[in-house]
């Protein structure tokens, strides 16, 4: 086994081990640490997939921006000691057998499938191209979307402020 | 604007003006020349359209006129009528004319009332002048919709379950009826070509078989349940009973004719095949129909269910005779429409009456009314005769033809049919006859009695419209018959050019 | 026929029809007296019309090569059925039409003007002689029917001003009940002749008289060919037809509303229930004469055996009565028999025809007697104010007039020679001897009977036990008494018409006879029941009372008639409203409408059980999104191939 | 790229322009002032939705990922129109005093989830069209969320915001392995070389259930009815019409150009979603007492109906889903003003119960709201009968006749309910019924243009006509 | 340099991570654990398309941005999920997803 595949093994083992551990702890603060890990080996995927960029990105938005702001307001709305109450057996196995039965009828019926790959040369993804891309208004470029997430930013913002916000009058 | 949009236009100026009007008088008096201008008109197209005729013109559809209105799907605002149709708008303007004089005394909300019940006209007016399916179904449940608030608000009883039933399951029957329209409309050129609602563009072509077979239940249904046609006709009793006075009248005498109407208009004529092929089903139903409502009413003690029944069985006669599928069998039906709907508003009527005054239809708790309200009790028992099918009135000529078209069939099916249907009469005659004794005759029930007072004058006008029409079509049926009779050759040319097919 | 033109005639059914929509619509604006003398007066002018009529047709125009001719005087398209078969309004005039006419506005001329004295002072008289102008003007329209539909929708009429004039006294409750069931029973043979009609007319392809009575047309003929169920199709249809006569004439067992239409006023059961309408039947079947001899034999022979039944049955009744009207009822019937009778023994033609003949005869001579009686009735009842002869006697010495026309009447009825009933009964009694000697055997028992209860009768009211009164009776007003006296008169010598010479089978006339070998054993049967009458009557003694006790049985059916009523009671009321009607009216509520409640309850309570899904969980909801995502995917995926 | 090329774009221009407007608006104003954006915003977004309507260039931009068409337009004016009424009904509610210090949040919040169903409807490729659909949805749950002091409001808007999350989850699944089977993201692209694989069908059903979601189809309908009645009246009749409407838009334009070769596939899955929608919808609707869940389950049903046009495909189909959401709009908003009307004015009685004896004491509001109801059950002559009616037609013409008789069924029962609602106003007696009182301009100006294009819409044949010309199919 | 690692193991892994998040989002009970499960669901899409884009499609990045923009979609959405359990946890006083159902039926 090559050192590549090895660590493909290990992060898809720990990504795959996290993700239970963040649905099953039942302290919530170590649920959101274990997420934080599946989100970092997340970006360690994509540089293993040599998609720098997306790692960076993974790693400040994801884990710097979402995990923190989780673990903020976890601290704000619980005990941080507090343990989550157990949850009934019913539900555990109705949700599990639910998602296992939805993993196996999703994996066989991509192992049914027949990949086709381009005969085109593959494009280096560096900083210049995908900058190039964001900017660019033809074909593959992705001015519009950057432009439309602007927007959408702004209004989660808004959204955020207006929920949260303390009346005056309260 | 040609002459028949008139008898649309004409009631929603009247709606217009009830609108506008400042008191109950107005409301009433504009109301009623809206509908005596309607009367008129109706009387004139009835001229008009002998005269027509008479010059020589053959064109199935008199009045004939074609507006383009969604020329995506074809759909056009298309008007005519042949000599079925104006029977029926002249019987329309009749009862809404008495009608509208029948509840002169409404107590509440006098506005709306007369602004529901003229919209229920108007739907009804609409639909006996369209020819294009679209616009017809339209003006049909225009018609059956005003019927709720009509019932829910100013009936009696329990008003609200009965309004419910009738609403919904007339709204069922369009419903059925819906999936028959639009299936006629995409079978409407099968041999490629512009889809048409337009019904004599449909009479034209002949309609796949398989999609007969499919389409003409769910439109002979769809119609047949506003017709009462048994077992779906129990909307009926409980609709006409908690009705007040005029909507019961129009409710009886017009609206379960439309469904009948359509029956013929719709589903027998554009699917003729289907028609004679699952005709027999429907006999049997309404043979049912005729002698099951008549033993129906004979056990009843409330006026207004005793006939309620009675007109399932009347009407019952209607579709078995449209049924037999012969020019007079089909003439005395469309003769049996006219006669019973003049018929069944005069009883409403009457019992409207007779109910604002001993505030009971429990007929074992009335008793000897002859004697304080002998114009009422004549006309009762007027009613009552030409509804028991006296020679003289109405009825009695309607049944007859029937009974003699439908006896031209050979087979013993129909035979048989026949009889069973012929004995209502007398049955309708016991019925009658109880009522009348128990209602009518015998001592004076209670000496309270004594103080009431006979029919006013805006009663005893709309009671003696309703009967000099019962009387001028039993004593001279032959210009009716044949404006009817003329209409129905194509119909019956149709029928039966198939069965010679066969 | 000439050039006489008889379209006159529709005034004849029209003049009444119009004192009728007079009367109806404004009589009560006017005088009472005047309500009277107007519909009087109206049926004065057709009465004359009719007898003008008659002279004109019998002895002027209507003879033509030795045959009457059948003339249609006028004739208009009612309503149209099909291209062959329509209704038509007009006037018939042959020999039996004629003669009809003449009975009926006789005896209803008659009527009016006695009911002027009759119906004085009672509450609602306009109504009363509106009633009977609308009777007369339907029996008129029926009588001269050119087809059978018309006469079908005369005959309809006539039932409903039957209804009508029994029912005139509404607000006692025994008056009601009868004039309902008599309309209703009517009506029940009347879908019997409707159902006749519609066979016929599809058979023949014609309503129209002429046509179809023409022994030398097609018409007559078709359908003798198909056979159902062991007799023609022609047979069946004739025998339908027959049903409505006998519901009208009110042959057993038909017969129940007839007693109980007595509940009428006295004039009104003279006019309608003695005279004219109930021999409507009997018109009827002599209408359509040829069809039942030339196509539907058996029919007839059923008819005469109804007949004779019947005229047996209504004697045996008459003679246990104590209404007076009712036995006077009984005897009618038992009278109507023998039309029947006649008819059915009757051939074709001639002398054959001699039945046919017999029985017009006697439906004539019987409406002038009967009508007779019952004004004599009336008269007496009038006077008593009772209608029960147990408390009557002795009315001789207090209505001399009515006593001397009563028992010429009942002379007449019980056919004694030279009075009318004499001569129409024995050429009854010739017909059936040469036709059926069973029935004649029978018809000479009826004979006997008839004089017995009718002298009963006579001698219990006039004779008899000396009763007190209350009031002292009176004689009845001029009035009442000129119908009397008139209508004796005709009993009396209505007899020398020479009736063979008028009115037959074929309209051909003939020379009639008397069979003295049949007539002197008639009179002397007749003069036997006289006397056994008087023997038990003419004093008060015991004798009645011994003869109930030693015919136990039969007097005390015969006294309940036999409890036909209670049969036909037990089959309306029982059978019919308990075992069809309420389950009729249970079955609507409970399954038809419960089927309807049901699915929407049905809806409603689905929709109850199903409201957990909705579960406010946001987890749940996620549950199903995802089960139904992959749900959906397994379904079209793997499950869905096509 | 021209300069002229961004008329293309014009509602999303335009609309960006406003959201900065208000933005200003609300950054310069004094508090006191503050009730003025009101009429100013709607003032402009009437003229907006003018401008929307005049002639306009079509074609793409962005190399695809942008299109415009006349049908294109013509969706978008319509939800336009329906943003507008919305604003109009609002005006009242936004007045009252605990919405003071956030009225230009919900002009915003609106108007952004407007700019991202233009974009959605107007996407070439899924990645605009995901960024659309969550510009669309995440505004609404802070919407949803807008009344801060009432518990239902918020969790209406928990509810909306994790369901929401869930089904974008599972679409953005989809579009994965549709991404992943095909090699592009681009409509024409995908529907080009999209052949019905297993995985492509499992995408597919995930695609679907994302969408079935936004226009609340059984069994992806849950979420409706809690966050309908959780959410402010003109928040809930704002996500009834519009963002469903938008929705349903490019679900169907979607299904006809991406997956046109597998129509066969989506048409019979439509086939049971559309039963069990508004069977399902009509079942829940009836034993409802609180009328905005009562519109909700009834919307579900709606969306079963709407789901008949779709399920064609057809020109006619989609002129008819279109017609239909047009005229839905009308009848939902109406009712939804009257609720409005009377909520803002009584303090929060929702329940159909309130509304006894209503026409004794409102009959102006008791008339619109029911012919705004005989619209939804599809009674002449309102628009509703005209849309449903059409529908049917599309269902027709592809030879569902059994679909057809149970979708007819269906309408019996919906007819059922709504009369309740009728029955409750006109006929029920009550002691205490809803006081008389009057609404201002705003809410009567809204509910008169309900009226006005309730009655108009099914009568003028040129509208119908119009998007019919426009409109696009297998 | 892909070596041995096929498609399928990268599509595999991302399907587990999916479900493992529909798991946890079905049996969480407080809120922000839920919130934690999508951010697992959309985090196991990125790599999806990722996978795709570097496996088959190398030549275009749609698979890469996408990927990006999700990212930044579930930023914005766990903004306002976030600000909502707040005003959830005012009104409740806890953030317990069972707790949140006063409307149901």
């Amino acid at each position: 086994m090559e050192i590549n595949e090895l660590m493909f093994v290990i992060i898809g083992a720990v990504i795959i081990l996290f993700s239970i551990f963040t649905v099953t702890s039942r302290r919530i603060l170590r649920a959101a640490a274990f997420l934080l890990f599946v989100l970092v080996a997340t970006a360690g995927l994509y540089f293993w997939l040599e998609y720098q960029f997306l790692a960076a990105v993974q790693i400040t938005l994801y884990a710097g921006g979402i995990v923190v702001l989780i673990i903020f307001s976890i601290l704000l709305t619980s005990n941080v000691g507090e343990k989550i109450d157990k949850v009934e057996t019913k539900k555990v196995i109705f949700s599990a057998l639910a998602a296992i039965a939805g993993a196996i009828l999703c994996i066989t019926t991509i192992l049914q499938q027949q990949f086709q790959a381009t005969d085109a040369l593959a494009q280096e993804v560096n900083m210049k191209v995908i900058g190039k891309s964001l900017l660019n208004y033809g074909e593959n470029g992705y001015a519009l979307p950057f432009e439309v997430i602007s927007v959408l930013l702004l209004a989660a913002m808004v959204a955020a402020i207006v929920i949260a916000k303390k009346s005056k009058t309260s | 604007m040609d002459y028949l949009t008139y008898f649309i236009i004409v009631p929603l100026l009247t709606v217009f003006g009830i609108v506008l009007c400042k008191n109950d008088k107005q409301v009433k008096w504009t109301a009623v020349i809206g509908m005596s201008i309607q009367l008129i008109l109706a009387a004139a197209l009835v001229f008009m359209y002998l005269a027509e005729r008479k010059a020589g013109n053959m064109a199935e559809f008199l009045f004939y006129h074609d507006y383009m209105w969604y020329p995506a799907l074809n759909i056009r605002y298309t008007i005519g009528v042949d000599g079925i149709s104006v029977a029926m708008v002249a019987l329309t303007s009749v009862i809404i004319f008495t009608g509208i004089f029948a509840s002169w005394e409404v107590t509440n909300l006098h506005k709306e009332f007369f602004i529901s019940l003229i919209l229920l006209a108007t739907g009804v007016f609409g639909f006996f002048i369209c020819v294009d399916l679209f616009t017809m179904f339209l003006f049909y449940e225009l018609a059956v919709i005003p019927m709720y608030l009509l019932i829910g608000i100013w009936g009696t009883g329990p008003k609200e379950y009965s309004a419910m039933k009738l609403t919904l399951m007339l709204m069922g029957g369009s419903a059925l009826l819906l999936v028959g329209l639009i299936g006629l409309y995409f079978n409407s050129a099968p041999g490629g070509g512009a889809l048409t609602f337009n019904l004599i563009e449909i009479s034209k072509v002949q309609i796949p078989m398989e999609a007969q077979r499919f389409l003409f239940p769910m439109t002979f249904v769809g119609f047949g349940i506003l017709g009462a046609l048994f077992p779906l006709h129990t909307w009926s009793p409980d609709g006409h009973s908690s009705a007040p006075t005029a909507v019961s009248m129009l409710h009886a005498g017009v609206l379960l004719k439309l469904g009948r109407y359509g029956a013929f208009r719709v589903a027998m004529f554009l699917m003729p095949e289907a028609a004679h092929e699952l005709g027999w089903i429907f006999l049997i139903l309404t043979t049912i129909s005729v002698v099951y409502g008549a033993f129906g009413a004979i056990q009843q003690k409330d006026l207004k269910y005793i006939n309620a029944y009675s007109s399932v069985s009347h009407c019952g006669l209607v579709l078995f005779a449209l049924l037999m599928m012969n020019k007079t069998a089909m003439d005395g039906a469309i003769m049996q429409m006219v006669s019973h709907g003049i018929m069944t508003a005069l009883f409403f009527a009457l019992i409207g009456m007779i109910y604002g005054r001993t505030h009971t239809r429990i007929i074992d708790e009335m008793g000897g009314l002859m004697r304080v309200i002998p114009f009422l009790g004549v006309a009762y028992v007027i009613a009552g005769l030409a509804s028991l099918g006296l020679p003289g009135f109405s009825g009695f000529v309607a049944e007859m033809t029937i009974f003699v078209g439908s006896w031209q069939h050979v087979d013993t099916f129909h035979r048989v049919a026949t009889i069973i249907a012929c004995s209502s009469i007398v049955i309708t005659a016991v019925y009658i006859l109880r009522v009348i004794g128990i209602l009518l005759l015998g001592p004076v029930r209670f000496d309270w009695y004594n103080q009431l007072t006979d029919a006013r004058w805006y009663e005893k006008l709309s009671v003696g419209f309703l009967i000099v029409c019962i009387a001028g079509i039993g004593i001279a049926p032959l210009w009716l018959s044949n404006m009817i009779g003329d209409s129905l050759v194509p119909v019956v040319e149709k029928l039966n050019m198939i069965s010679f097919i066969r | 026929m000439g050039d006489f033109n008889f379209s006159y005639c529709v005034w004849i059914p029209l003049i009444p029809l119009f004192s009728f929509l007079i009367l109806g619509l404004f009589g009560n604006k006017f005088k009472e007296k005047l309500t009277g003398i107007l519909g009087t007066l109206a049926l004065g002018i057709i009465f004359a019309l009719s007898l003008y009529t008659a002279y004109e047709y019998f002895f002027v125009h209507g003879l033509v090569n030795g045959t009457y001719q059948k003339i249609i005087a006028i004739n208009v398209t009612w309503l149209q059925f099909t291209d062959k078969l329509h209704i038509n309004m007009g006037v018939l005039l042959d020999p039996i039409s004629v003669m009809m006419l003449v009975v009926v506005t006789t005896v209803s001329f008659m009527v009016h003007l006695y009911s002027i004295g009759y119906m004085k002072g009672e509450r609602g008289v306009e109504r009363y002689f509106a009633f009977l102008s609308l009777f007369t003007f339907s029996m008129l329209g029926l009588v001269i029917a050119t087809n059978i539909f018309q006469m079908y929708i005369f005959w309809e009429l006539v039932g409903v001003s039957s209804y009508l004039l029994i029912g005139f006294y509404y607000q006692k409750p025994s008056a009601v009940a009868a004039s309902k069931k008599a309309f209703i029973v009517t009506r029940f043979a009347d879908l019997g002749f409707l159902i006749g009609i519609l066979i016929l007319s599809f058979i023949t392809g014609t309503f129209d008289f002429i046509t179809l009575t023409d022994p030398a047309g097609e018409a007559i003929h078709r359908g003798a060919e198909i056979g159902f169920m062991g007799m023609s199709v022609m047979t069946w249809a004739m025998l339908l037809i027959f049903m409505g006569g006998a519901g009208k004439s009110a042959m057993f067992p038909l017969h129940i509303w007839l007693p109980d239409a007595m509940e009428g006023p006295t004039p009104v059961s003279a006019l309608i229930h003695a005279a004219t309408m109930v021999v409507a039947g009997v018109y009827l079947v002599a209408r359509l004469f040829p069809i039942f001899h030339f196509s539907a034999q058996p029919a007839l022979n059923i008819i005469a055996y109804v007949g004779g039944f019947t005229s047996l049955f209504a004697a045996v009744i008459a003679c246990t009565q104590l209404d007076i009207k009712r036995v006077l009822a009984f005897s009618t019937l038992s009278q109507i028999g023998y039309m029947m009778l006649a008819l059915g023994v009757s051939g074709y033609g001639s002398h054959d025809g001699l039945g046919f003949m017999a029985s017009n005869f006697h439906l004539f001579t019987h409406a002038m007697f009967k009508a007779l009686l019952f004004l004599g009735a009336g008269a007496i009842i009038h006077a008593v104010h009772s209608n029960y002869m147990n408390e009557m006697g002795g009315l001789r010495k207090h209505l001399p007039i009515t006593h001397a026309t009563f028992l010429i009447a009942c002379l007449t009825i019980a056919g004694l020679y030279p009075l009318s009933g004499f001569f129409s009964k024995d050429e009854i009694l010739a017909a059936a001897f040469h036709k059926d000697k069973l029935l004649f055997a029978v018809e000479y028992c009826v004979a006997g009977l008839t004089a017995f209860y009718m002298f009963r009768l006579y001698f219990v009211v006039f004779w008899g036990k000396d009763t007190q009164y209350h009031h002292k009776p009176h004689e009845a007003p001029f009035t009442m008494t000129i119908p009397l006296m008139f209508l004796a008169i005709a009993s009396v010598f209505a007899g020398f018409i020479p009736f063979s010479e008028l009115v037959t089978s074929d309209s051909i006339p003939f020379e009639g006879e008397i069979d003295w070998m049949i007539a002197i054993p008639s009179i002397a049967v007749g003069l036997l029941g006289i006397l056994i009458a008087m023997i038990m009557y003419r004093k008060e003694n015991n004798y009645p009372a011994r003869m109930a006790a030693t015919l136990k049985y039969l007097y005390r059916w015969s006294f309940n008639k036999f409890y036909i009523d209670e049969i036909y009671l037990f089959i309306t009321k029982k059978i019919i409203f308990r075992y069809i009607a309420r389950p009729v009216a249970w079955f609507d509520r409970h399954m038809v409408d419960g089927t309807m409640n049901g699915i929407a309850g049905m809806t409603n309570v689905i929709s109850f059980r199903i409201r957990g899904l909705q579960s406010g969980q946001l987890q749940k909801y996620g549950f199903v999104f995802i089960t139904g995502a992959l749900a959906l995917a397994l379904v079209f995926i793997y499950l869905w191939t096509k | 790229m021209r300069l002229e090329d961004f008329l293309l774009m014009r509602h999303e221009m335009l609309l960006t322009l406003m959201v900065v407007i208000v933005l200003i608006m609300e950054i310069f104003m004094d508090d006191r002032h503050k009730r003025c954006i009101r009429p100013w915003t709607i003032g402009l977004f009437a003229a907006v939705t003018i401008i929307g309507f005049l002639p306009a260039p079509t074609g793409t931009l962005f190399g695809g990922m942008f299109q415009t068409s006349g049908m294109h337009l013509m969706m978008k004016n319509i939800l336009n129109i329906g943003a507008l009424i919305v604003f109009i009904q609002a005006a009242q509610w936004l007045k009252l005093d605990s919405n003071h210090n956030k009225i230009s949040e919900f002009y915003i919040l609106i108007l952004s989830t407007l700019i991202g169903m233009n974009f959605m409807i107007s996407s070439g490729d899924f990645l605009m069209f995901y960024l659309g659909l969550e510009l669309a949805s995440i505004p609404i749950a802070a919407l949803a969320a807008y009344d801060t002091f009432s518990n239902k409001s918020s969790e209406a808007g928990i509810k909306f915001i994790f369901s929401s999350a869930l089904s974008s989850g599972i679409m953005l699944y989809g579009l994965s392995m549709i991404y992943g089977t095909t090699g592009s993201v681009y409509f024409d692209q995908v529907g080009s070389v999209y052949t019905g694989t297993p995985l492509q069908v499992l995408a597919f059903i995930f695609f679907f259930a994302g969408m079935a979601f936004k226009i609340s189809m059984v069994p992806f309908h849950l979420w409706t009815a809690d966050v309908y009645e959780g959410a402010p009246v003109n928040v809930t009749s704002y996500l009834s019409v519009v963002s469903k409407g938008a929705a349903v838009f490019i679900f169907s334009i979607i299904l006809v150009t991406v997956f046109r070769v597998i129509a066969p596939l989506w048409q019979n899955v439509i086939w049971v979603i559309s039963v069990l929608t508004m069977t399902i919808g009509n079942l829940f609707a009836i034993r409802q007492n609180n009328i905005k869940r009562f519109l909700a389950f009834s919307s579900i049903s709606q969306a079963g109906f709407i789901l008949l046009g779709v399920i064609g495909g057809s020109t006619l189909g989609m002129a008819s889903v279109v017609y239909y959401v047009l005229v839905y709009i009308f009848s939902n908003l109406g009712a939804f003003g009257v609720v409005a009307a009377i909520s803002t004015a009584t303090g929060g009685k929702e329940n159909i119960s309130d509304y006894d004896g209503l026409y004794k004491t409102n009959p102006g509001l008791s008339w619109t709201l029911t012919l705004a109801l005989f619209s939804l059950a599809g009674i002449p002559p309102v628009a509703g009968f005209f849309g449903k009616f059409f529908l049917f037609t599309a269902v027709a013409e592809q030879g569902y006749y059994a679909l057809l008789t149970i979708a007819v069924l269906n309408t019996i029962v919906s007819l059922y309910y709504y009369l309740l609602v009728v029955k409750a106003m006109f006929i029920n007696k009550s002691d205490h019924p809803i006081a008389y009182f009057k609404s201002d301009g705003f809410t009567k100006l809204g509910l008169a243009i309900c009226i006005a294009g309730l009655v108009v819409i099914g009568f003028a044949s040129p509208i119908f006509e119009f998007i019919k010309s426009l409109s696009f199919g297998l | 340099m892909l070596h041995g690692i096929r498609l399928e193991y990268f599509l595999i892994l991302a399907t587990l991570m999916f479900f493992v998040g529909v798991y946890g989002f079905l049996t969480r009970k407080n809120l922000i654990t839920m919130l934690m499960s999508i951010e697992l669901i959309l985090n196991a899409v990125n790599i999806n398309f990722v996978a795709f884009n570097k496996f088959l499609f190398p030549d275009k990045l749609e698979g890469h941005f996408f990927a990006l923009i999700v990212i930044a979609v579930a930023a914005a959405e766990a903004a306002v999920a976030i600000a909502i359990i707040i005003n959830i946890y005012r009104h409740f006083s806890n953030i317990n997803v069972e707790n949140v159902d006063e409307m149901k039926y």
